[in-house]
């Protein structure tokens, strides 16, 4: 029997999910049975109690699994019951582990660098302004933090997932 | 009828004008850059020549690399879709000095209509409403107050040199105008060293209503009707309607003969659109003429139905009008929601990438205009618009359920999409009233979103036991039975309840 | 309204029903067979049970174990598509004595009209014309002359007893009779033993014309039109279109009255449809009702702008037509293509198999009902239609042209389609001028197509290009500096003409 | 140079097509710059002399290439150089080689047998009836031959490309 642990949209607690290997699953408890079909590595098709589910999956360059239902999407963080026990014994949770480095999520010019090193930010604090697609995109801190190094300056042109800032 | 026609443009107006074109009879020529070789309107297009690099800079704007082409190419006619250089007249005027037929107005027309202060003046005299105001720069603050009594409060006061919001001010009552005055005179005078001012009645809440309009070479002008264009977010359309819930018949014959009107005045000939706001009060006001066609033309077509391209290519060979104003028959309700590559939950960043896979449904009632295909990659160079889709419905309420139907079951992997965002504006009661403006996005339903609901729990059991399912299956080991040909992923078949 | 209803049926008809419950708000459960169990309209549906194996006689045919199915998922209402169950009276019945309600009419008009006899008797107690003819089976030869010359000639004789064409013969005039009814009495006697004969007019190169017809459970009747379905091979309809170039206002109203006429007094509620053929004086004989929805039904759909199947649930939770005749507004030219998986140069043998890859465009004005997503499978089980086009025209040419469009830009791999045989019947004369019968395919068109034309020097020597590089592609080496990630094959980008 | 010798629709001469590898070939003696995009096995778009041709690919099952442009098909042959020199050597063109084995075109049911062993058949007689998707379809001699063996009787249920008739 196979365990994961399942978090949406960060929602806790986990939801706990075994397979227990004849089609049946206990979710939190409750016993479903299911089939499944995966078409390709975006689509499956689930079908739990008779009930169908439609769904796609990005997860290139993101955090978590993205799942797309009906036109809605959910992040997605899913482990194993061994990947929880490496966890433990590592005793570092990868949940609380803080975002080290800032990256660029599209091509672009950086118009506007307003932070330096050794500088205090606040979470909300706009860092960079990245211009792509002849838009202005505000980088933001999401959580209060010090940055260690600015990868680069006004008007450098970076690609996607270019390194842009180090944080402490 | 034209033999053969270049297409200034790109992505899914390119793919729009050649459908057209093709059903027509009439050969098409594309032009694309690097980032474009292969993209799905070269593919559909008969000719195709490289022009420059991905920057549209280097590539779509550059004139002269265009007409050569259709020189080289033998083309008639150029036509220049949206954006890029469909609204610049010396473009038109280019084609035309080269014996090429321009796909819009003469070059003249999109001259005068270009010029906002021209466009007033001509609207002013063809008795078409314009905002009430000054309409010249003034500093003696008495006929400030005048003016500002004659249009009636709120008006806004703004600076005659300035732009971006500096110097500018609303004053919503008499006893405040004195102060705010000061306060703008003095801003105006350091930041752009002139005092004058301009005033004009404030326009709260509008709404963006344009009526389409086709005219001949002959004279005769008709409209198709109105688009409701107000959900708007950062002065982009993101989703249109027609008809608008606020025009009623006898609005829309008053619009609709302003802007015949205005567009006759103007020497026009070929579509175009004559933008108004609309007050609370169903006043409207004359805003700007688009001297192309729209990205939001489709819903006219199926409101009317009449093929635009089809009329504007009729138009350019020199063809009359086959209708006349009482021959437009509307039927049914129209709305088109644009499909953005962005990510809605992220500020409305952009997305780039691969484009993995699509699954979209249609059928009855839908349709989408697109330029992209499975495996096709969106750049940063262009428009993050990447498909258009288009719900009829018999009645408002059936073509906004068609929509929600297909938006929930279009399916695009690789990139973010707006379809979530889409939906809940869909959703939205303002929208489902038609009660919306151009404000509404900004002023209040962004912030509502930020609350955003969890799935509820029969969903979020088949979501986790959906990505335990997927972890299971991607670990790295040999697939069992798999019934996929596709993936490396294992796949189940279960005897179910049977 | 229903809050949920059962689709006893699969593929694209399914898709059709599932998408417009959606946009009612109404709950879906799909049954599928084995073969079926991840068909893209059980994906789509609300909830999917397993029923059967994959012949349909032990799934979709199976009322007892659908019936069961609607009771175990909650469901108060079956739709029962086209084919399969939908014209079984017994299964309506079942339906009612389960308290379940059939979207569809009473089971005993469905028996009424399921009977040729009794329809035919119906139809001339109601003044709708029917083949004249002695209606009875006759064995004195003065009467059989008689009649003969009363309804005219050509006749048709037939032995009553008979069936599969033997013991039938065409009279073309009234010196022919005699030797006629001597052979075909003779081989009738030898064949059945029975030499009693049928006499009816032979309906020379008839065309088949169907009106659609709405009645709601309170006794109004409405019709939506005819629909054109001569184009046919073996009796199947291939292409449909509407209006009918041959039916005029008058003969609209004329037939369609008719058609009201004849439903009502069988007592009949929901969607139908009422056959005729129409011989080339434009007199039109009543042929059957189909009392389901069609095939072709979204014809009807894009020229009055209805939705046919939100009708449909309308009339069965008991609601009144909102509609009177004089609503009904026509616009346009409709025309429907079946795109079938079947070799049509290899004597339209099936094709099945697994659908590689799609490719398609659609765009403005075309339409597109299919139950299949690239990845599926073709199989042996079912109908081998596996998509409808319909194109909208402001008249018939553009609707053609559009529909030539479309169909030359949809790829589909792994299968053979009759794509470039419909494209044959587009382009055919007798299409274009709407000159052609239920007799033309296998009559004219089959031989005509055997003189295939040669494709032309341009397009055969990109042909032999295309061949040659994807053989050079395919040879079992390193590829190089490719571009696609889907293929073993190498890419090659290339300067061009820049 | 590389050099390919293609027949569309069985026509003959063949079409010669030299790939000289800078995107320009030689077609019958006219030359053609040309560029090309793979998109998947079955699809590829073809750019020769700035005229674009969207084609489709379907080969499995079929003796011939088939290649798909705007809604039409043709039955494309494509033999290197290096297959015709073999071909040559052999002394047994490919072109000439008889059908020798007649295999079922789909599933089915044979609902009829008209022809026995040792019988000469003509071309275009009816050898089976095969009942499949609700129709019944003829197979037919496609040239005057005799028959060597029937695998199959009346009723016999068969799978796609199961062998039928052998002939000799």
């Amino acid at each position: 029997m196979k365990k994961y642990f399942i978090s949406i949209d960060c929602a806790e607690p986990k939801i706990e999910v075994n397979l227990n290997g004849l089609n049946s699953s206990l979710i939190d408890g409750i016993e479903s049975k299911y089939s499944y079909k995966i078409i390709n590595d975006n689509v499956m098709v689930l079908r739990m109690d008779n009930l169908n589910f439609y769904f796609d999956f990005n997860s290139e360059g993101n955090e978590y699994l993205q799942i797309g239902l009906n036109g809605r999407v959910y992040d997605v963080d899913c482990k194993s019951d061994l990947d929880v026990l490496i966890e433990k014994m590592s005793g570092n949770k990868t949940d609380g582990k803080a975002v080290k480095e800032i990256k660029s999520p599209m091509p672009g010019i950086i118009k506007k660098v307003n932070v330096a090193s050794g500088q205090d930010v606040a979470k909300g604090e706009v860092l960079l302004v990245l211009e792509a697609m002849k838009m202005e995109n505000e980088i933001k801190a999401i959580v209060d933090c010090k940055i260690k190094k600015v990868n680069v300056e006004q008007m450098s042109s970076v690609e996607k997932n270019e390194l842009l800032i180090i944080l402490e | 009828m034209f033999r053969k026609i270049l297409i200034a443009n790109r992505g899914e107006i390119a793919v729009r004008i050649i459908n057209t074109a093709r059903e027509m009879g009439i050969k098409t020529v594309t032009v694309y850059s690097d980032f474009d070789e292969y993209s799905l309107y070269t593919k559909l297009s008969d000719e195709s020549y490289h022009i420059g690099e991905s920057p549209a800079s280097k590539s779509y704007l550059m004139a002269d690399k265009i007409i050569e082409t259709a020189k080289i190419s033998g083309a008639e006619a150029i036509h220049p879709g949206y954006g890029f250089l469909s609204e610049r007249s010396f473009f038109a005027k280019l084609c035309s000095d080269n014996g090429i037929e321009f796909i819009g107005p003469d070059h003249n027309a999109i001259e005068l209509l270009g010029s906002k202060t021209d466009a007033k003046t001509l609207a002013i005299n063809n008795k078409v409403p314009v905002v009430p105001g000054s309409g010249k720069p003034l500093t003696d603050i008495s006929e400030i107050r005048k003016i500002a009594k004659e249009v009636g409060y709120p008006v806004l006061i703004k600076a005659s040199a300035g732009g971006g919001g500096k110097g500018m001010r609303i004053v919503r009552s008499e006893n405040e105008i004195e102060e705010a005055l000061r306060i703008a005179r003095s801003e105006a005078k350091s930041s752009f060293g002139d005092d004058s001012i301009f005033v004009e009645k404030y326009i709260d809440v509008p709404r963006h209503i344009e009526f389409q309009i086709l005219a001949d070479k002959h004279g005769n002008v008709i409209h198709l009707g109105e688009r409701e264009c107000s959900m708007q977010r950062r002065h982009q359309k993101i989703i249109e309607e027609t008809p608008s819930v606020i025009v009623n018949e006898e609005l829309r014959n008053e619009m609709g003969e302003c802007a015949k009107r205005l567009v006759k005045a103007s020497g026009y000939s070929n579509a175009g659109t004559v933008e108004f706001i609309v007050d609370r009060n169903n006043k409207f006001y004359f805003l700007e003429v688009n001297t192309r066609l729209q990205v939001e033309h489709p819903i006219t077509e199926i409101r009317t139905g009449l093929d635009l391209v089809r009329e504007q290519l009729k138009i350019a060979w020199g063809e009359k009008l086959d209708l006349e104003q009482e021959d437009i028959e509307f039927r049914g309700s129209v709305i088109e929601c644009r499909i953005c590559a962005e990510d809605s939950e992220n500020n409305f960043i952009p997305s780039t990438g691969k484009i993995t896979n699509i699954n979209k449904v249609l059928g009855s009632g839908m349709r989408e205009d697109t330029g992209i295909e499975q495996g096709d990659t969106v750049s940063v160079f262009y428009d993050p618009m990447i498909a258009k889709l288009i719900s009829y419905g018999k009645d408002r309420l059936s073509a906004i359920n068609r929509m929600k139907r297909a938006l929930s079951q279009y399916k695009i992997d690789g990139i973010k999409t707006n379809i979530s965002f889409l939906l809940d504006l869909l959703e939205s009661p303002e929208f489902i009233d038609g009660n919306y403006h151009t404000q509404f996005i900004e002023s209040k339903f962004l912030e509502r979103l930020k609350a955003k609901d969890r799935p509820d729990e029969l969903t979020s059991r088949a979501l986790a036991l959906a990505a335990a399912l997927r972890a299971e299956n991607k670990k790295p080991r040999q697939s069992i039975n798999g019934t996929s040909e596709y993936s490396h992923w294992a796949s189940k078949r279960t005897e179910n309840l049977r």
